[in-house]
């Protein structure tokens, strides 16, 4: 095991849970959606440890072709879900 | 570059990450989350640019520093304009109030215990001698793929299948903002420093777009990376308050978004009427169809993303679906 | 020259760090927002080195993708604050 | 030769972000952060990335370098343009 990937790799693990914590207890819909997408950056940067080999290797091309799915998949979903916000703003306030 | 000196780049760079996701989610303010995640987007394009993805830094710095973070500060504009009984949540009785100080102790606990896990599975995975029997598949057959970037072989080629459903997952989101919002107002037309930007920059991102299209096949970039570039031109058009932002009326419109799922059933069953398996592509025809298909893929992306920027129908179309209801 | 490059990656990342303090620090929007254009920039910097040090040349599009996304973001910044205060 | 006037410029560049950045830290107000930022943009970015055009010695990627620094160029001069006029509008809104 490298250096490298135990830096990168503890630090995604944390990132990950802070991400998961403030998606599930913050009060604000855009702090939640925030957080998933930081839960999303933790995962995604474990897929890029697994796949780092050292400098001087190339990296396995596997884990980055989810990610890079992962990244455009985090974006939509995260436009859907600030669309549904913001529907629900908009039937609150014809309340 | 020696091994200290990465050693130390890698600890900046990562206390910097660490710090802005924190900041980004402990802040009141929702604004000022968003431009903390929006610098946490950057640094982490440089981030997988130094762990030798730039695939992912390429799409990273199209969409986590920028588009990702333009959705997200139009959300908090609205919000702030249409919420006044933010933050005026009812207050329930002290019993309550325990209850749900015990819950939060109770998920903050199960979240680093989370992360304990993760580490230990993590750890343990990088320990084990690495699996390269994936990486090493993909080696052997890239010669015979037709594009030369082992990512874009992945992706359009090896495990089609999957693309094909991620861009179903797509179309499913649009169609779904579609349904739910109508589109926001029209922006104020801008100052002349504005407009002197978009007019340099929306061609170059269009440009941009294409070179990343073309060059996906044997470099970095390609499909998703080309579609969120195009995106970004049409949302500097849009913020420069222009209504014309090359985004074409409802019908034409759920073509396109249609497009790269789309694209892909027509080759993969083309191929299936020609005898071969459902995306097995002829070796000579590889490097052709895959440009195909990046290129709806593209547009579709691209549709995709912007229809998210607008946040729905356009009203003109959205007041056409009334009438034909009534 | 590779000792070279290591120094200015470490003056370019120390740069970004710089950046990140007054990110965090604010006070106002803007101030945050003009240091995520620094740590953009910077950002951009790195890239560069690292592709010269990791011989990696596709980090230059990615250097041009991050320099032209950082515009793009600064842009919403602006126009969402013109139409927010205008109406 | 080449080599030297190479380095002396990455070396001249990186000052120029630090001064930059530091600029951007000590200022006391949005306006002089600004005039501190623009150092950073403009000369260190131009002479970091003159540096290695000079360094690389391949037509090609000197003229990506040269795009990146006008893109950032342009962008930053436009960005840092529009942050000030809104910080000013919003200071004599309130």
């Amino acid at each position: 095991m490298l250096t490298t990937q135990l830096l990168y790799g503890l630090t995604s693990c944390l990132i990950t849970a802070l991400g998961l914590r403030t998606a599930l207890l913050h009060p604000s819909l855009l702090h939640r959606v925030i957080g998933i997408n930081v839960l999303g950056a933790g995962v995604f940067m474990i897929l890029i440890t697994i796949a780092y080999r050292g400098p001087d290797v190339p990296p396995d091309p596997v884990p980055h072709a989810l990610v890079l799915t992962g990244i455009v998949v985090a974006v939509s979903a995260t436009a859907l879900a600030l669309a549904l916000a913001r529907r629900l703003t908009a039937e609150q306030s014809n309340d | 570059m020696n091994a200290t000196s990465l050693l130390v780049f890698d600890g900046l760079l990562l206390i910097s990450i660490v710090s802005l996701a924190w900041a980004a989610l402990a802040s009141p303010d929702a604004r000022r989350s968003v431009i903390l995640f929006m610098a946490f987007g950057l640094v982490l394009a440089v981030a997988w640019g130094r762990l030798l993805a730039p695939n992912v830094a390429l799409a990273e710095a199209a969409i986590g520093a920028g588009l990702s973070g333009a959705l997200l500060l139009v959300a908090v504009g609205e919000q702030s304009k249409h919420t006044p009984h933010d933050g005026a949540v009812p207050v329930g009785k002290r019993n309550a109030l325990r209850v749900r100080a015990t819950l939060q102790w109770f998920i903050t606990l199960l979240c680093a215990a989370l992360a304990a896990t993760l580490a230990w599975a993590l750890l343990h995975a990088l320990d084990s001698a690495t699996n390269e029997r994936l990486a090493q598949a993909v080696s052997e057959n890239l010669a015979a793929s037709g594009v030369s970037n082992p990512v874009t072989a992945i992706l359009l080629n090896f495990r089609a299948h999957d693309t094909l459903l991620e861009l179903a997952v797509l179309l499913t989101a649009a169609l779904g903002i579609l349904a739910i919002g109508t589109a926001r107002p029209d922006y104020q037309r801008a100052g002349p420093v504005f407009d002197g930007l978009a007019r340099w920059l929306v061609p170059v991102l269009i440009l941009t777009a294409g070179y990343l299209l073309w060059v996906g096949a044997h470099a970095p970039g390609g499909a998703f990376q080309a579609g969120a570039t195009l995106a970004a031109a049409a949302v500097v058009l849009r913020l420069a308050g222009k209504r014309i932002i090359g985004l074409p009326q409802a019908g034409t419109l759920r073509v396109i978004l249609a497009a790269g799922a789309g694209m892909f059933l027509v080759v993969g069953l083309t191929l299936l009427l020609l005898g071969r398996p459902f995306l097995g592509y002829p070796p000579a025809w590889a490097g052709s169809l895959i440009l195909l298909i990046e290129s709806a893929a593209m547009l579709a992306i691209a549709a995709t993303l912007v229809v998210a920027f607008l946040g729905g129908r356009s009203p003109a179309a959205a007041s056409n679906d009334e009438n034909n209801r009534c | 020259m590779p000792e070279l490059l290591s120094l200015a990656v470490g003056g370019l990342i120390l740069s970004l760090f710089l950046g990140l303090l007054r990110v965090l620090h604010g006070p106002e929007a803007g101030d945050r927002m003009l240091a995520t254009q620094l740590i953009g920039t910077a950002g951009v910097g790195l890239l560069l080195l690292l592709s010269a040090s990791l011989e990696q040349q596709a980090l230059v599009d990615v250097a041009l993708i991050l320099a032209l996304l950082a515009a793009v973001a600064a842009a919403a910044f602006t126009a969402q604050q013109r139409n927010a205060r205008d109406d | 030769m080449i080599e030297l006037v190479s380095s002396l410029m990455m070396v001249a560049g990186i000052g120029f972000y630090l001064a930059g950045s530091i600029g951007l830290l000590r200022l006391p107000d949005l306006y002089s952060r600004l005039h501190a930022l623009t150092k950073a943009d403009n000369l260190g970015l131009g002479l970091l990335a003159a540096g290695l055009a000079l360094h690389s010695q391949d037509v090609f990627i000197a003229l990506k370098l040269l795009l990146v620094w006008l893109a950032v160029l342009a962008a930053s001069a436009a960005s840092a343009h529009l942050i000030a006029r809104h910080a000013h509008r919003k200071e004599a809104g309130s």
